[in-house]
């Protein structure tokens, strides 16, 4: 069995069904991605996994079956990064912090983990006193980031950490999410950014109105001739 | 007809006229308010003490009432509305506590704690309808017009309505000074169906009251605000049984329902003229005739 | 003369404060008035009542007691009365309307179950009052004081200082990703019903030691609204200040201008203050001067 | 099983037809608050009605009929209570209607009584609430009670004459009608009288605070003070006053009647108040006895009013000999050594009330209520 198997799981808002019996792996270690339009249901599936939505189907992580709600989810290890960071606004960028660390198993282990995100983020460290909202996008998306690895997750969700960023700031998150992997966490990554999405993907899977479309390493989907027509922007030659 | 459920109507249907303004500040744009009874109290003093002191004629009185609602409604809609929506709910509240107290206070004309006492009975059920009729009409048209679009706009996000181009501040004002007229016009109707008022009919808690059934009825459902007035006015009524009990189970079925469907009773569920109208079609033929639903 | 009226405005101030920290801690966090505030001081004064007589026992094991006993009672009411409004994601505005629906409900019930009936303490301090110099200070209220002042240092320090604490100040603006973290939302706004009622709970001793206990004890309510709202922003320390400030106001205006007109001179004086200071005291005092650490 | 289904509805059917061959009962309706903040009183009030007609009832009932009360909460709002009365009139065909512990309702029922004709009989102390215009009353309504005016007026003359207390401080609620309306009395009598107000003091519904107010009182050193207030407020003022070391007189009305030695227990030392009643009589005594056992709770005054009003009505019906709502205001007007528990009731037909006030005195001293005696107003 996978690290992380997502079976047969279906999500609907009311009538609406906007996963449709969706199945994924990961393996430990690895990057996934899943790319999609707008509305594909990337988000619905993050939520899934992490808990936040109620869904049919089963998905077990590291052999179990993973808990509902989101927070028991978090606690045993599957931490979510959401779309617009959601980083806290009010409070400081320490105490943003101190909350990442909620989830961890294991307390004394607080400090270092601190040191190891100020080390990753000197700037955050510099700004600790600071509120979270007078950080600029790209200084809140590393704070979401060092939020989320504050509890030393297993398995990070990352849910379009490129949105709303400069092109050289989003080749900094990335590079970052290899950073992180590199360190052991597997990674889940859904992005509507598909070409750096894919360039970093160990496996992808393309979703499109609530089903998976097509699947394959990202090297294979990159040259992939349908994916590069609808999520890379290139033309036909005609 | 059988002067008990006269008087049960003529409440009922005052309460409604005072509730439709409420629907439109709170339901339709989403501002806290507990002035509503402060505009009725003004309507009430203001006919009572002109007809009573200077035989001004009942509609004239009225009128008058709802002219002095909006030159008051004015001025404490200009001066909080550009503040925080709280803000507001405090000066609201504020204001219907300033209002009774100036009631008490100038007793030279108001007759203080001691109220206004032998008012004749002019008001009439089928007035009361005509009024209420009229009241609902305006109301339903301000909903579906661009009006009722501006003050839906304010209230999923005022912000936005801004952006959109919405002069929100002039908005706000216009309904409030909205229900500040119906609000007007309740109070000049009740003060001539109970013959005497006084200022401590004019509570808080009576603003509480007209709250409760907005929300009862659901802020998108004017059909449901309405049918709220109507049981919630009835109902105290048939609960009589319980004694010392009554007020417990009419609060406890309240809650119930709050918690069971807080987008309140009817939710977005509307009844429309064409629907009733369908109906009775329906029924004639007893074809195909679905009953419609309403959006 | 005057210092005796500055003390009967802070003595009034006491009971407004002492109300409005836990009312304003609900405001702060979930955004809505909660007049269920004052049924829970209400029941509480009742349970104290209750307990002291009962088993014959002194001031504080009573103040635990409805510590204790009002923050069960608003955990209940939260769980019964507001919780499914917000799984169902009921506008926020509702929460407001039940809870109105739930102080109508218990107000009506204690009169229905006790007749209407008036209670008092027996006495639980030894005296009432001290006076000296021609002074008096009445020792409730001294207490209400100084249970207030404790209240907000404590509740300073629990929001500022330890973790759950953060996570309640985090809420304030988020309800939905402190779930991300592993952080119980449920459990938390639990946690911050529980502060609340507690804080009723000494309000509603305390009340019922200096007031008589009767249904309509829990009315006194709507002045923790108005320091809440006048305090600004939802914050703890504005409102408490604002409710001192209340009570020196009314206090003032009754003695000098005369109590007919109290109602009417503080509301407008309310009014015209939030119109030059419409961050409201919090404002005033530099409070919420957009720096995260300074919001109270 | 069919069998058995015939007997039921065989035994239904008698049932049935016992009840029409009985006599129809006389309908007797109560408006009283049952459920908001005077519920207390008004709980009493009805107590006190019901025992009156289970009395008649056990003696067969009136004109060979028995007599069904019928009971109405109106919850302290007005439209409320004018639904109760029309309910009570058209629906139930009430022949007379009892009522109301407070005057505002009654002023808004007496216009509407001229309509519908069914006489109500209540305590309320509001003048208007019987007289239409100067010598001349509304004609359905009738008062056990004495006026607000008899109260300020009783407590005035006590403190000047009784006490020679001349140097007077009065604190009330402006909102209050009735307090204010006992407050005036009481002020206008006293200047009249040779006294001087030396601080007049107000305060607001809600308030629970009113150390401003008896500062302000204290610095103005009178030589009692007059509290016309309801118990909770007359409770906290009254403690109030004692906890900043005031000793003086404190004067009020029939609002120092129990529970407010239970409330505030030695601080209600030194209060002389005005009643209708004294507790030691024995058929006030008696009757308490027998409504603490039925009810298990003390009756506060308006019991004792309840059933008077009830006795009033009954009486009524009994010399009209006939349940027809106009026959009883015309024999309600004729109303004349009725006995209570409070009165013996003489109605003057211009007021619709009980042609004299006789006040009971109580000093509360040591806890208990002490009866001074009987006084009437020194009048000039």
């Amino acid at each position: 069995m996978a690290y992380l198997d997502v079976n047969n799981i279906c999500v609907s808002y009311g009538r609406n069904q906007a996963l449709n019996n969706i199945s994924m792996k990961a393996e430990k270690g690895q990057i996934v991605t899943v790319i999609g339009a707008n509305g594909a249901g990337k988000s619905t599936l993050i939520n899934a996994i992490s808990g936040v939505l109620r869904y049919s189907g089963k998905i077990s992580f590291d052999g179990k079956p993973l808990p509902y709600p989101a927070y028991k989810a978090a606690c045993s290890g599957v931490i979510q990064i959401p779309e617009g960071r959601k980083i806290f606004p009010n409070i400081s960028v320490a105490e943003n912090l101190i909350l990442g660390g909620y989830a961890l198993r294991d307390k004394s282990q607080f400090e270092s983990r601190l040191q190891a995100v100020y080390e990753l983020f000197p700037v955050l460290k510099d700004r600790k006193e600071q509120a979270g909202g007078s950080l600029s996008g790209g200084e809140q998306q590393m704070l979401a980031i060092s939020r989320g690895l504050m509890s030393n997750p297993s398995l990070l969700l990352l849910d379009e950490p490129s949105l709303g960023l400069a092109p050289l700031v989003i080749r900094d998150v990335f590079n970052l999410i290899k950073t992180v992997n590199a360190q052991g966490v597997t990674v889940i990554l859904v992005e509507q950014n598909a070409k750096q999405a894919l360039e970093l993907a160990d496996w992808a899977y393309v979703l499109e109105n609530g089903v998976f479309v097509a699947e394959g390493s990202g090297e294979d989907l990159l040259a992939d001739d349908v994916v590069r027509r609808a999520y890379l922007g290139v033309r036909d030659a005609t | 007809m059988n002067s008990y459920l006269a008087s049960i109507l003529i409440f009922t249907g005052i309460n409604l006229i005072s509730v439709l303004g409420m629907f439109l500040l709170m339901g339709l744009t989403g501002l806290l308010s507990f002035g509503q009874v402060g505009f009725m109290a003004i309507g009430a003093y203001v006919t009572a003490i002109s007809y009573m002191r200077f035989g001004l004629p009942f509609g004239a009185g009225l009128l008058l009432g709802v002219g002095v609602s909006l030159l008051v409604g004015l001025v404490i809609g200009t001066v909080t509305l550009k503040l925080r929506n709280d803000y507001f709910a405090l000066a609201t509240y504020g204001f219907a506590e300033v209002i009774k107290n100036v009631l008490i206070y100038f007793s030279g004309y108001t007759g203080g704690s001691m109220g206004v006492f032998g008012i004749p009975a002019i008001v009439t059920l089928p007035m009361v309808i005509v009024i209420f009729l009229a009241a609902l009409v305006l109301c339903r048209n301000f909903k579906v017009s661009k009006l009722g679009r501006n003050s839906l706009a304010i209230r999923n996000d005022e912000l936005a309505a801004k952006v959109m181009g919405i002069n929100t501040f002039k908005q706000k004002l216009l309904v409030f000074l909205f229900s500040a007229v119906f609000g007007s016009v309740a109070g000049s109707l009740l003060a001539f169906s109970t013959y005497y008022i006084e200022p401590n009919m004019f509570n808080w808690s009576k603003s509480v009251e007209l709250i409760v059934i907005v929300f009862f009825g659901g802020i998108n459902s004017l059909t449901g605000v309405v049918f709220a007035g109507m049981a919630l006015t009835l109902l105290p009524e048939i609960l009589h049984f319980g004694a010392e009990w009554r007020m417990v189970i009419y609060t406890a079925i309240i809650i119930v329902t709050m918690i069971y469907r807080p987008t309140g009773l009817f939710g977005r569920w509307e009844l429309s003229l064409s629907q009733i109208l369908g109906w009775i079609k329906g029924r004639r033929k007893s074809a195909v005739g679905r009953g419609g639903q309403g959006a | 003369m005057l210092v005796q009226q500055i003390i009967n405005g802070l003595s009034l101030g006491s009971v407004y404060a002492l109300m409005a920290v836990g009312f304003a801690l609900v405001f702060s966090i979930l955004k809505f008035s909660n007049f269920s505030h004052g049924s829970v001081i209400m029941l509480s004064a009742y349970l104290g009542l209750w307990f002291s007589n009962r088993f014959d026992v002194g001031l504080f094991p009573t103040l635990l007691v409805c510590m204790i006993g009002g923050g069960t009672i608003a955990v209940i009411i939260e769980k019964i009365g507001f919780k499914p409004i917000r799984d169902k994601n009921g506008p926020l505005i509702y929460l407001f309307v039940s809870s109105i629906a739930i102080s109508m409900f218990l107000q009506y019930l204690m009169t229905a179950l006790l007749g209407g009936r008036f209670f008092m303490y027996r006495p639980l301090l030894k005296s009432s009052s001290w006076r000296f110099a021609g002074i008096t200070i009445p020792i409730v209220n001294l207490a209400m004081l100084a249970a207030s002042i404790v209240a907000l240092v404590f509740l300073l320090y629990v929001l500022y200082r330890t973790t759950i604490g953060i996570a309640i100040r985090a809420a304030a603006t988020d309800l939905s990703t402190p779930n991300l973290l592993g952080i119980n939302i449920n459990m938390l706004i639990s946690i911050t019903f529980f502060i609340s009622g507690a804080l009723a709970g000494i309000a509603g001793l305390f009340l019922g030691m200096s007031l008589n206990v009767y249904p309509q004890l829990g009315g006194l309510v709507l002045k923790a609204f108005v320091a809440t709202v006048v305090g600004g922003l939802g914050s703890l320390g504005g409102a408490v200040i604002a409710a001192f400030l209340l009570g020196l106001l009314e206090t003032m205006i009754t003695a000098y201008i005369g109590g007919a007109v109290t109602p009417m001179v503080s509301f407008t004086v309310m009014i015209l203050f939030l119109l030059f200071k419409p961050e409201g005291v919090a404002g005033l005092l530099g409070l919420s001067s957009g720096s995260a650490t300074q919001k109270l | 099983m069919k069998k058995s289904l015939v007997i039921v509805v065989v035994a239904l059917m008698l049932l049935a037809g016992m009840q029409v061959s009985a006599a129809e009962p006389i309908v007797v309706g109560a408006i009283v608050d049952l459920s908001a903040a005077t519920a207390l009183w008004g709980q009493s009030q009805a107590r006190g009605i019901e025992m009156a007609i289970e009395e008649y009832n056990a003696a067969g009932g009136l004109l060979g009929r028995p007599l069904e009360l019928k009971v109405y909460d109106f919850k302290m709002d007005v439209q409320e209570g004018i639904t109760a009365y029309q309910r009570l009139a058209n629906q139930d065909k009430a022949s007379v209607i009892l009522g109301a512990p407070v005057s505002n309702l009654l002023l808004a029922l007496a216009p509407i009584a001229d309509q519908v004709k069914v006489p109500i009989v209540g305590e309320p102390s509001d003048q208007r609430a019987t007289t239409k215009s100067p010598g001349q009353p509304w004609p359905y309504i009738f008062a056990s009670q004495a006026t607000c005016v008899d109260y300020g007026e009783t407590a005035a003359s006590y403190a000047i004459y009784e006490l020679g207390l001349t140097q007077l401080a009065v604190i009330n609620n402006k909102g209050n009608a009735w307090a204010d309306e006992i407050a005036e009395a009481f002020i206008a009598y006293a200047k009249e009288h040779g006294a001087t107000i030396v601080s007049r003091e107000a305060f607001n519904w809600g308030d629970t605070d009113f150390r401003s107010q008896l500062s302000n009182i204290q610095r103005a050193q009178p030589e009692a003070i007059f509290v016309p207030e309801y118990l909770q407020e007359a409770s906290q003022i009254t403690r109030q006053a004692r906890e900043m070391g005031m000793d003086m007189v404190i004067l009020g009305p029939n609002s120092y009647t129990p529970p407010m030695v239970e409330l505030i227990g030695s601080a209600a030392d030194n209060v002389y108040f005005v009643n209708n009643v004294a507790f030691d009589l024995p058929q006030i005594k008696e009757f308490t006895a027998r409504y603490v056992e039925k009810y298990g709770i003390e009756p506060t005054v308006n019991a004792y009013f309840g059933y008077d009003n009830a006795v009033i009505a009954l009486e009524a019906i009994r010399r009209a000999d006939s349940a027809n709502s106009q026959e009883i205001r015309d024999a309600l007007e004729k109303t004349e050594n009725v006995q209570g528990l409070i009165f013996n009731y003489t109605f003057d037909p211009v007021t619709h009330r009980t042609d004299e006030f006789i006040a009971t005195v109580i000093k509360i001293e040591n806890g208990e209520y002490v009866t001074v005696g009987q006084y009437k107003p020194v009048k000039k």
